[in-house]
């Protein structure tokens, strides 16, 4: 089965980011996200840190550690960008401001309940960070995982059974091999990737799958 | 992880795209008004509040309106104005009484306007959680008074808070001294007041700016409200836009 | 019996309020206490519209309608002073950040509750304004009032018959004829003006008076 | 009234007055911790942290502390120094787990260390409901998750809300950018993050800033934190601090 590469899903999320955006653009594999959006169109990046009009990451001469995303990493501020304190850029989250955030998952339910944050281990040093606060927050969430674990297990799954970060939060996963929309009425396939069929999809799922 | 650096350079750092929130006319800017509507409305007496949007909506004609607001009208203009032409069903304010309030004392007296009245420190913060989407908070202010009447109050840490609720707003409109075309805002001196919390609390922020500068133009460490709470924008000095944005 | 005027009153007050102060005086009367601070000491006044460090009313050719007090008189701004939203204003009451307010009201009673926004007259218009936050805000609420209304009822009462603004919230009330010291253990006398005696303010107030 | 005339010109336009809360060192900023004492952090990741006061507040020797901040420490210095010499008895944060958290695992798997994971928008809404003096917020974030287990839900207007109560502080350390001496501060970038509602949750306010400034230096426009939350001033360039102050 052909699967797309992580170049490939951000380059396919990114093509769902309409100009004029507010979006929120997770720790990890959503960052790059970033690198596809179009160029010569205003996309406004929020970083939970207070930036609002991130930019790309700096030359290795312009770096300034006070200038970083939610990762860590150092950025850019646009032109027209600016700064605020945590106050302001959670309540960009939780009030509903921010259009779209993408976020990556441990599981996903076909309910849209979203598990990205504890494995569930034990002796694991729980993090949450701004995960729930996104979860929650943005207008729609999209979710990029690869479907299957490393092991074959579907990531995509009827109830989760990792540790929720939110309830019924997530409206759609694009992974390696399709694209699915998810909410009340259940998971349906929105995309999949060429030679693949809806009868090995659901087969890998374990998952009751229709067209959209 | 190589997928997970971020690229350098690949979007320029200059904007260059066309968002452009700014619209010419004080009537298109509140064009989808509709009636019925609630729309928030900046200032503190004279200070911050959006005149010429104001006149723009009695204008336009919507009716039956509630305005949240901090006062409720003096004079002849402004929201006096509105509720001068019945367009008023309901006002939530924190001070309807002024010197000029003649328009609002009547329409209130003889019962064709609905009064919420609200502590000015309740109005900010009710306004305050709507925009940062909290679905209730805890309030000191107004306990054991009139205003708190029939409202839950609980005893937290030994003192004593009312429940009180987010006001949303389908529209606000705001006064700004400068604002750029992504819709980012300064202020100036005491009219800054509701603006910046009205701006985050209304599912449409109008906002009315003295002058219109490049994007650029105000230091990113200065905005007070950032564009993503601002969705149009019309200069009251048309001649100043044209030449910035 | 002899009385202070307002000047007298409103200079009283001010030999009250602390170099270093956060205060915040109230429309009316209370106004005028900004006349008697000491000149050459930092006084920080808060005015509920958004200023800090709010200083005199300017010349007449200096007037700017946007640079108002809660009052909405033309005031002036102090070099170190400050612009902030109705969020942040109401925050630093409502937070216990002004350290002194100063305000008129209808009744004090010995317990400290305040009276002072509404006399309900049954065709009154109401209006609070900010009277509820800064009564139950500031960490010690000063009211300034003649001790006896026009037709010589005391003012300072055993229970408000006047609608509250808050509970429990007066430190001091300072009158025409004395100073006063209200909460939890009932009223006590400070300051007596020249020629009074406890007995005849304990008879003319109704109360049973101690001093402090 | 003439009584309640405004005088004009009564104090001069210039603060004359003598209020400087600036002191000279490190150690005399952090002075009065005590044992117990509950201590906000600013920063995110490194960008924010008030490394130099951190480090006063080691050689003050003070335990028993709850630290409330972002993260919990990585590496040798700051939050991870205090843990490490075991001055730390809890610690409320939303993201403990960094790449070099050693002492905090260590501590924390050990049991030596409590430790309170806060949703991040919680941790700055909690704060800043602090600062604000409420009582309680119903927040939306972490309903229906391990994070919200035992805390008071409700239903309002169809949708679910956790309760969440305040998070006060004995003192906040922050990092500015300027500051004059009456406490007007500065962010710089990123930096700024949980400096100004940190600065307004905490019975005292230590700020170390890069640069000190005259009064009247910081436009009043862009004043992020008023100095009426600011309690104690510490330059970290003290060569900077006597030219201004």
């Amino acid at each position: 089965m052909y699967r797309m590469d992580r170049t490939a899903m951000a380059r396919r999320v990114a093509k769902d980011i309409p100009e004029g955006a507010y979006v929120n653009l997770g720790i990890g594999l959503p960052t790059t996200v970033a690198n596809f959006l179009p160029t010569g169109k205003d996309t406004f990046l929020h970083s939970e840190n207070g930036i609002l009009g991130m930019g790309p990451a700096p030359a290795e001469e312009d770096i300034d550690w006070e200038l970083i995303n939610a990762g860590k990493q150092p950025v850019t501020l646009l032109t027209g960008g600016c700064f605020f304190h945590h106050g302001d850029s959670f309540a960009m989250m939780r009030g509903g401001h921010i259009d779209i955030c993408v976020l990556g998952a441990f599981q996903v339910s076909v309910t849209g309940d979203l598990a990205n944050w504890h494995t569930g281990a034990h002796d694991a040093i729980p993090a949450v960070g701004g995960a729930m606060d996104l979860a929650i927050g943005a207008k729609k969430v999209f979710v990029m995982m690869d479907l299957l674990t490393k092991t074959g297990e579907s990531k995509l799954v009827s109830k989760c059974t990792y540790p929720l970060t939110g309830l019924g939060c997530v409206s759609r996963v694009y992974t390696d091999v399709g694209v699915f929309e998810v909410g009340k009425d259940g998971a349906r396939v929105l995309e999949m990737v060429e030679g693949l069929t809806l009868a090995e999809l659901s087969y890998i799922t374990g998952l009751k799958l229709a067209l959209a | 992880m190589e997928a997970q650096r971020l690229e350098s350079g690949r979007q320029t750092k200059k904007g260059r795209g066309m968002i452009n929130k700014i619209v010419g006319s004080m009537r298109e800017a509140v064009s989808d008004l509709h009636d019925g509507a609630s729309i928030m409305i900046s200032g503190f007496g004279e200070a911050g509040v959006p005149a010429e949007l104001i006149d723009a909506v009695v204008e336009h004609g919507a009716s039956g309106l509630t305005i949240i607001s901090n006062n409720a009208g003096s004079g002849e203009a402004g929201i006096a104005a509105l509720i001068r032409e019945g367009r008023v069903r309901k006002v939530i304010c924190s001070f309807p009484k002024m010197a000029a309030s003649h328009h609002f004392d009547a329409r209130y007296r003889s019962g064709e306007l609905e009064l919420e009245l609200v502590p000015q420190g309740n109005l900010a913060v009710r306004i305050q959680a709507a925009g940062s989407g909290l679905g209730a908070v805890f309030t000191p202010t107004g306990y054991g008074t009139l205003l708190a009447e029939g409202k839950e109050t609980r005893e937290i840490e030994g003192r004593h808070y009312v429940l009180e609720l987010p006001i949303h707003a389908d529209f606000a409109l705001v006064k700004a001294r400068a604002a750029d075309r992504w819709g980012n805002l300064v202020y100036r001196k005491a009219a800054r007041n509701f603006g910046p919390i009205m701006a985050m609390a209304a599912r449409q922020t109008i906002v009315q700016a003295s002058e219109i500068v490049p994007l650029g133009a105000l230091d990113p460490e200065t905005i007070v409200t950032p564009g993503i709470f601002v969705n149009r924008i019309v200069c009251t000095s048309p001649a100043l836009t044209a030449d910035a944005a």
